[in-house]
């Protein structure tokens, strides 16, 4: 095993004769550098290896000079010291390999020099087991890090510089106190010795002795930035040269973290818990001051100092839970610091390539976003990503030890991060034409409503606080247009792929973890999406045609669900077909797309395959993981949409905060896992955890008052994309409630017999409702039907929570409908839109004759979504009204009926604006939508009239999927369905209707012929309208104005005005936050030393 | 002032807090377990007289190691920072006024270096005899240098000699400690050279080589520090 | 006695040390207020390494080596002070390089007047 | 024995509240440099020869040469700056 000091000595010797390697070329310094990092790496390397073969003889303590350890002082080598200094070489390396391949690279002379200091500094951090040995790698570290601060000679480096010294010199005047003390007490520098003492004992002689550890404890912390004495080290992440700040974030701050975490075996328990606390206030604030943060670098600081707040926290929990607890939590902890060093730096040197080739945008990059999505999503905690499996772990501890608390701020804190990160990563995708704001819904403000009201109008106000931020995150970028037509030249692949490098270490290390993790429940199957999108990703990279591309894609979704629904049955298998052949059905549209539309297939792909995965997993890991995995990859597909930064923004943060509050809800209720295997007398659940579990589902599916993401979402997505989501992805929140229905059934209040379901019940009904007005005043029609798929899955919802055989099967029933016409009516928009190339419905008018199959699937549809006879949707009425009344829910059967009549006012709509009216000049020479739009919308046709005619069909399975659950409640004979309050025959309905229908039309042809006369479409006269601009005169303009005002203060939008709120409340509180930050270097010193003497009186409280 | 009245009760605070350190410390009747072994069995393991320096050279010897690093840095980065061609304005040589003191002292001066030197040298050499060594000593052969600066300010030293000196000195002592790991019994070990006899010059192993070469590193890099600082931007 | 006055004495110094750092306004006197602090702490070093009627830890005709224990003061602060200083002179060399170059950028001295970073 | 500690210690922190309160700077550097020159004294008082001579050397000697160094090197540029701008100069801006 080779020794450490072989990298003390031999890096230290190569760093004192670099200024005489200087003199033999300008560029062997570097070379030489390089040459003794690689060398680092690769003796950590080896001791991983070694180590990893045999765990119990180690750790190995070294000696210098011969002599046992207190005598000398020692280097201890564990598996911990070994991987940890393997990320922090490699990372050395990279960022060494990074500083002189980067354009116009001034890496020479002193600055190679620091830099081989601060790596040997580090790595003596890590490796020492002496006190003051450790100040003295300490001193080392920090004055290459003061020096190189400021090593692009800029104003503002220095001023950073400058406050980093004060700060430092004051933390190390902390430590120096302490060490001494703490000799004075034990008599000896020996951490191993120390710990080995009973401390208590001597605390008995020695009063001094816990605020000796104290002031050692203070001198790291200070070091480690805690909020809120931190200004001086964001400052410095700031001002100084990116690839200087990651060697700071990425290097520095691990090694005295490690340090930290070293000392950690001294601290007494009151202790520990002070140093939670300091980790957790600092990770929760730090973030929240970094949603306001517009500045890039100054943003990835407040994220760096958070990052290391967390790691801190669990260092001081390790010193409080049970040993097994504490060597759990540990490990994820490590898992955070890799996670950390490698994407933080990845982020810091892409930050600086912006600045290279004066980059604003790289929506037309597509490395270039492949590597800030692996950066920004392994920060904020995503799935597949080291830190999703770390923070997993450390919650699975925490839920164990009851530390709800602690849960909550990690969550929170990685909500907020996950905010302003991806705030940035949406500015960056965005298009030119993207205003960057949430979402634009179009109803008209011309008519007069009180100020109450405007708020829908211009719910684009609504979360303006963030959007601004959105549009400004890169204002200081300097500003070019997209493409510099220079930039070809400027481009630097070989530093790209330096960062590459570093991105896959990040994915892999992820990957691996999942698959250490999922082993144990025998769930690597749902790696596939992560393995599905890194090849298709690749794919991509390598330019596969798009449609060899997509047809792979079936074909492996095809084997996938062909394997998977054979194993399935119940209410799993009908889930299984929604999501799994649902999806596949609408791929076909993709075949359109001619041209390689860059990651859009293999997200699809993982996203439909994560679907399937819910359906497999076993465990709360499993479930959550797919559960994630479908989120982020959801909103990154939002974000292809032209205009959906904003919305995808939103998407992303509703669903992460959904998920989470999920997540806390499985935590406190242990046995998931049971649940999801179908048992149903589990003990009784908190109500807490159930009313979480219950927000993670109601968010997926746009529930009212959690639906604020949904509009933008399904609007500014592209077509496809939309009908995907707002047809099969909503339905996984009807999965998790199906999944999880037992837990609906415990009294809602500890007193009364009503149980939760009910209250979902009523929030289905006004969802119904509510989704149908809003649809009303839409005059996009991608709008109108986002919130009519609102609407319909609170049908959904309200049907479920009956909890009865005939409300579940109508769930389920409405749920397949729900896909075939919600699919068909955005496929055929698409095709609409797709030849018209508006949204807007005024602008449209008269297709009927350049579209004829769209407009018979969006007929069909619409009858069916709007429950008349004769087609399922008429069916799924009668079944869902049945149902409530059977319940007696009659109250919320008003309601629901009253939403469907709205719903047809809307859907009508559709039909008579686009469809009928009169025809654009610049639609006349339109052809019918693409072939690839009409097979997905012919196949649903047919299935459609299918189960119109013969309802068993489908309403056969579900029965049987539900009767597990419920004794069976109605009855088949032939077609004829019969409950307990009538009958239903489809059939029967069929013919009834067609003839109701074929014999007015009759009577019509007949008797009206002689009155009509043909005109020719351009005729003026037809319908007496304007046919053309202004577009405020068209017909369809503004519908349903006159509802609007009947309807008044109805429609003031309390979910969005809340939401409002709370984000602006958010954003206020970390604004005023950051006024801490004032900038003089002296209050921060201040701020220092108040934070020691409070912590300290704490201490004091304790003893 | 209100600024003013919170920082003192801080300060107070702290004092309030840390008084256990500060009061009630006697003086130590013995020493701690780990000294009374140095100082009972050091002179005899090690050869030297001057304990301070067998702990510092020795037992401490990677603190020293690092203490060396952290100079260099320092070095390094005060050259860094006010290093030659800077955005900062050019200023002319602050000391130009004074240049050409008079000539009492330029003679005393040229007097004066050379037994600065050899005082610098002569305390390094005998570190682990008497008190000092080679910081001390290192010091003292800078302070020779800074004497000439302050009566030549234009006067250039070579520095590719001072960055060679460095640099050798340096990486000899890192060679040092490597040939201790190699020949004796550990990193840094000075028992690869004869212990003789506690008193001598040539005693206690390779102690006074490690001193020497570190007086030589330490000087020249104060002179390097004191150096920039003073050249003009 | 002696470690408690040189304690007390180095206590009252890093006090001071603060006090400066806290309120001076010109960057240089943050600088000397950090090198007194330094010698405060040297102080208290130095008072924990000392032994009652202790003196250097040098072998001599006076100090053989059999009388060494008991009569001298402990040599592992001293070491460690030794280390301290050289740290401590290498910090005020970058911060008086940093304030030089704060002087040229910012064209002042004053601290309050450096604050173009922050939030 | 202890009068001379405490003398000293006093004179020590005199001269520390000097350093700290007066307002010329080369005064206050050099008189910073007294503090760790009578603090020399006290070390070898207290049987450390070695730290003494270190102190001495490094934190009196060493530290006041580059503190002036670099004092001066800002009153250098200093005169300059107000050369440039004869008639918007406003005096002693020492403190």
């Amino acid at each position: 095993m080779v020794s450490p000091l072989y990298i003390l000595g031999i890096g230290l010797g190569i760093a004192f004769l670099l200024p005489l390697f200087e003199k033999l070329g300008k560029k062997i310094p570097r070379i030489i550098t390089l040459i003794t990092l690689m060398v680092f790496t690769l003796i950590a390397v080896s001791w991983v290896v070694m180590i990893s073969g045999a765990v119990d003889k180690f750790p190995v303590i070294f000696n210098t000079i011969g002599f046992k350890a207190p005598f000398a002082i020692s280097l201890q080598v564990g598996l911990i010291e070994a991987l940890v200094l393997v990320m922090i070489n490699t990372a050395a390396l990279l960022s060494g390999l990074f500083l002189s391949l980067r354009k116009d690279s001034h890496w020479e002379g002193k600055q190679i020099v620091l830099f081989l200091t601060l790596v040997i500094g580090v790595n003596g951090l890590v490796l020492t087991r002496d006190l003051f040995n450790l100040f003295v790698f300490l001193e080392i570290v920090s004055i290459s890090m003061y020096a190189l601060i400021a090593s692009n000679d800029e104003k503002h480096a220095y001023e950073a510089g400058f406050k980093y010294l004060i700060a430092g010199s004051i933390a190390s005047a902390f430590y120096l106190i302490g060490v001494i003390y703490l000799y004075r007490f034990t008599g000896t520098l020996f951490i191993d010795q120390i710990v080995a003492m009973d401390l208590a004992a001597l605390q008995a002689t020695h009063p001094g002795l816990v605020f000796a550890i104290a002031l050692i404890m203070l001198g790291l912390l200070i070091e480690l930035k805690p909020f809120p004495s931190n200004g001086w080290a964001i400052d410095a992440y700031e001002a100084s040269d990116p690839a200087v700040s990651a060697m700071i974030s990425a290097v520095g701050a691990s090694g005295v973290v490690f340090a930290f975490y070293k000392i950690s075996s001294l601290f007494p328990p009151e202790m520990a818990e002070i140093v939670v606390a300091s980790g957790a206030v600092t990770f929760v604030f730090s973030q929240l001051v970094g949603l306001r943060q517009k500045r890039v670098r100054r943003m990835l600081g407040y994220s760096s100092v958070g990052q290391i707040g967390i790691i801190v926290m669990i260092i001081g929990l390790q010193r409080i839970l049970k040993i097994d607890d504490a060597q759990m939590i540990m490990s994820s902890a490590i898992i955070l610091l890799g996670n950390h060093i490698f994407s933080k730096a990845g982020l810091f040197w892409l930050s600086d390539i912006f600045d290279q080739e004066q980059l604003r945008r790289v929506r037309r990059r597509p490395l270039m976003i492949v590597l800030f999505g692996v950066f920004l999503g392994s920060l904020a905690g995503l799935p597949p990503f080291p830190a999703f499996w770390a923070k997993w772990r450390m919650i699975t501890v925490l839920a164990e030890s009851d530390k709800l608390f602690l849960i909550i701020i990690i969550l929170l804190g990685s909500l907020f991060e996950a905010g302003y990160l991806f705030r940035w990563f949406t500015t960056l995708l965005r298009d030119e034409s993207d205003p960057g704001d949430i979402h634009e819904e179009q109803i008209p403000e011309d008519i007069p409503v009180s100020s109450s009201q405007t708020g829908v109008v211009s719910s684009t106000r609504a979360l303006a606080a963030l959007a601004e931020n959105a549009g400004s995150v890169v204002e200081e970028l300097p500003v070019l247009s997209v493409e510099d037509p220079t930039a070809a030249e400027k481009r630097n692949p070989v530093v790209l792929a330096v960062v590459a490098i570093s991105s896959v270490i990040v994915i892999a290390a992820g990957v691996l973890l999942g698959a250490e993790f999922l082993r144990a429940s025998n769930e690597l199957l749902l790696l596939i999406p992560v393995a599905v999108l890194t090849a298709g990703i690749l794919f991509d990279l390598l330019h596969l045609p798009h449609r060899i591309h997509l047809i792979l894609a079936m074909a492996g979704i095809s084997f996938y669900s062909y394997r998977i629904l054979m194993g399935l049955d119940g209410i799993y298998l009908v889930f299984g077909i929604l999501f799994l052949t649902g999806s596949l059905i609408q791929m076909i549209s993709l075949y359109v797309k001619k041209s390689l539309h860059f990651g859009l297939i293999p997200m699809i792909t993982a996203l439909i395959l994560s679907l399937g995965n819910l359906l497999i997993s076993t465990t709360r890991l499993g479930f959550f993981f797919s559960w994630e995995m479908m989120t982020v990859l959801s909103s990154l597909l939002i974000l292809r949409g032209r205009k959906a930064s904003g919305a995808g923004l939103r998407y992303l943060l509703f669903s992460l905060g959904g998920a989470y509050s999920m997540l806390i809800g499985l935590m406190l209720y242990p046995d998931f896992s049971l649940l999801l295997q179908g048992v149903r007398d589990v003990s009784t659940p908190p109500v807490l955890a159930v009313f979480l579990i219950s927000i993670g589902a109601m968010v997926k599916m746009g529930s009212l008052g959690l639906h604020i993401w949904l509009p933008g979402a399904y609007a500014e997505a592209e077509n496809e994309i939309s009908s995907l989501l707002s047809s099969v992805v909503s339905k996984a929140g009807l999965f998790l409630l199906f999944v999880t229905s037992s837990l609906y059934l415990i009294p809602l209040l500890p007193s009364g017999n009503i149980p939760v379901s009910v209250l979902l019940g009523w929030i289905g009904a006004f969802t119904a409702l509510a989704g149908a007005f809003f649809a009303l005043f839409q005059e996009d029609i991608k709008y109108t039907l986002a919130y009519s798929s609102m609407g319909q899955v609170g049908y959904m919802l309200l049907a479920f929570s009956l909890m009865t055989h005939l409300g579940w099967v109508t769930s389920l029933y409405m749920a397949v409908t729900h896909l075939l016409f919600k699919a068909l009516l955005f496929l055929a928009v698409a095709g609409v839109l797709y030849r018209t190339k508006t949204r807007m419905m005024y602008q449209m008018g008269g297709l009927i004759k350049r579209m004829p199959i769209s407009f018979i699937t969006v007929l069909l549809s619409i009858i069916a979504l709007s429950g008349v006879p004769p087609l399922t949707g008429f069916g799924g009425k009668w079944l869902l009204y049945t149902a409530l009344i059977e319940k007696g829910w009659y109250l919320q059967a008003g309601v629901a009926m009253f939403a469907s009549a709205i719903a047809f006012l809307y859907l009508f709509r559709l039909i008579h604006v686009i469809f009928l009216g009169q025809l654009k000049d610049e639609h006349r020479a339109m052809k019918e939508a693409p072939i690839g739009f009409l097979i997905p919308q012919v196949v649903g046709m047919i299935v459609i009239m299918l189960f119109s005619m013969y309802p068993s069909l489908l309403i056969g399975p579900l029965q049987r999927a539900v009767t597990p659950f419920f004794s069976e409640s109605i009855i088949w004979e032939g077609y004829t369905v019969f409950s307990t309050l009538g009958y239903w025959n489809g059939n029967a309905v069929m013919y009834v209707t067609i003839g109701v229908f074929i014999f007015p039309l009759a009577w019509l042809l007949l008797m009206q012929r002689k009155h009509t006369r043909m005109v020719e479409q351009f005729n003026i006269v037809f319908a007496a309208e304007r046919p053309d601009r202004p577009e405020t005169t068209h017909f369809g303009y503004n519908f349903f104005a006159h509802y609007r005002r009947a309807l008044g203060m109805y429609l003031t939008p309390w979910a969005t005005r809340w939401w409002t709120g709370v984000v602006t409340l958010t954003d206020s509180l970390g604004g005023t936050m950051r006024r801490i930050y004032t900038g003089n270097g002296q209050t921060y010193a201040f701020q220092i030393i108040l934070y020691g003497t409070v912590l300290l009186l704490l201490l004091r409280g304790g003893f | 002032m209100i600024k003013r009245i919170i920082i003192i009760i801080t300060l107070i605070g702290l004092s309030f807090v840390l008084l256990p350190l500060f009061l009630n410390m006697e003086d130590a009747e013995r020493l701690s377990e780990l000294s009374q072994t140095y100082v009972t069995e050091g002179a005899e393991e090690l050869g030297t007289a001057n304990l301070v320096t067998a702990v510092v050279v020795s037992y401490r010897g990677l603190d020293t190691l690092g203490e060396v690093a952290v100079l260099f840095a320092a070095t390094a980065g005060v050259t860094l920072l006010l290093g030659t061609k800077k955005k900062g304005g050019s200023v002319t040589d602050l000391l130009e006024e004074r240049r050409g003191g008079s000539e009492l002292l330029n003679t005393g001066a040229a007097l004066l270096f050379p037994v600065l030197l050899l005082f610098g040298a002569y305390i390094f050499v005998h570190g682990h005899l008497t008190p000092g060594g080679g910081f001390q000593g290192g010091v003292v052969i800078a302070s020779a240098f800074v004497l000439l600066l302050f009566i030549e300010s234009d006067r250039e030293f070579s520095h590719s000699v001072l960055h060679s000196l460095e640099a050798l000195s340096g990486a000899a002592y890192v060679l040092i400690g490597l040939i201790g790991l190699w020949f004796a019994a550990g990193f840094l070990d000075p028992r690869f050279l004869p212990s003789g006899e506690i008193g001598r010059l040539l005693s206690a192993g390779a102690i006074p080589l490690i001193y020497s070469l570190i007086g030589i590193k330490v000087g020249s890099e104060l002179i390097g520090v004191v150096d920039s600082l003073r050249r003009r931007s | 006695m002696i470690t408690q006055l040189l304690i007390i004495l180095g206590a009252a110094l890093i006090l001071v040390g603060f006090w400066g750092v806290l309120t001076r306004k010109h960057i240089v006197k943050i600088i000397i207020s950090f090198s007194i602090l330094d010698t405060g702490i040297h102080l208290i070093m130095v008072g924990i390494g000392y032994i009652k009627d202790g003196s250097a830890p040098i072998i001599d005709q006076e100090m053989p080596v059999s009388r060494l224990a008991g009569n001298v003061v402990d040599p592992i602060p001293s070491a460690l002070v030794l280390t301290a200083i050289v740290i401590g002179v290498a910090v005020t060399a970058l911060m008086l390089s940093y304030a030089v170059q704060l002087y040229t950028f910012y064209k002042t001295v004053s601290i309050e007047q450096i604050k173009e970073l922050k939030w | 024995m202890i009068v001379v500690y405490i003398l000293l210690g006093l004179m020590m922190l005199i001269a520390a509240v000097a350093a700290i309160q007066m307002r010329n700077i080369v005064s206050a550097i050099i008189t910073a440099g007294v503090v760790s020159l009578i603090g020399s004294i006290l070390f070898l008082l207290a049987g450390a020869p070695d730290v003494a001579m270190t102190e001495a050397a490094i934190g009196s000697a060493l530290t006041t040469v580059i503190f002036l160094f670099a004092w001066s090197r800002i009153t250098e540029q200093m005169k300059t700056d107000k050369k440039s701008s004869e008639h918007d100069s406003e005096g002693g801006s020492n403190d």
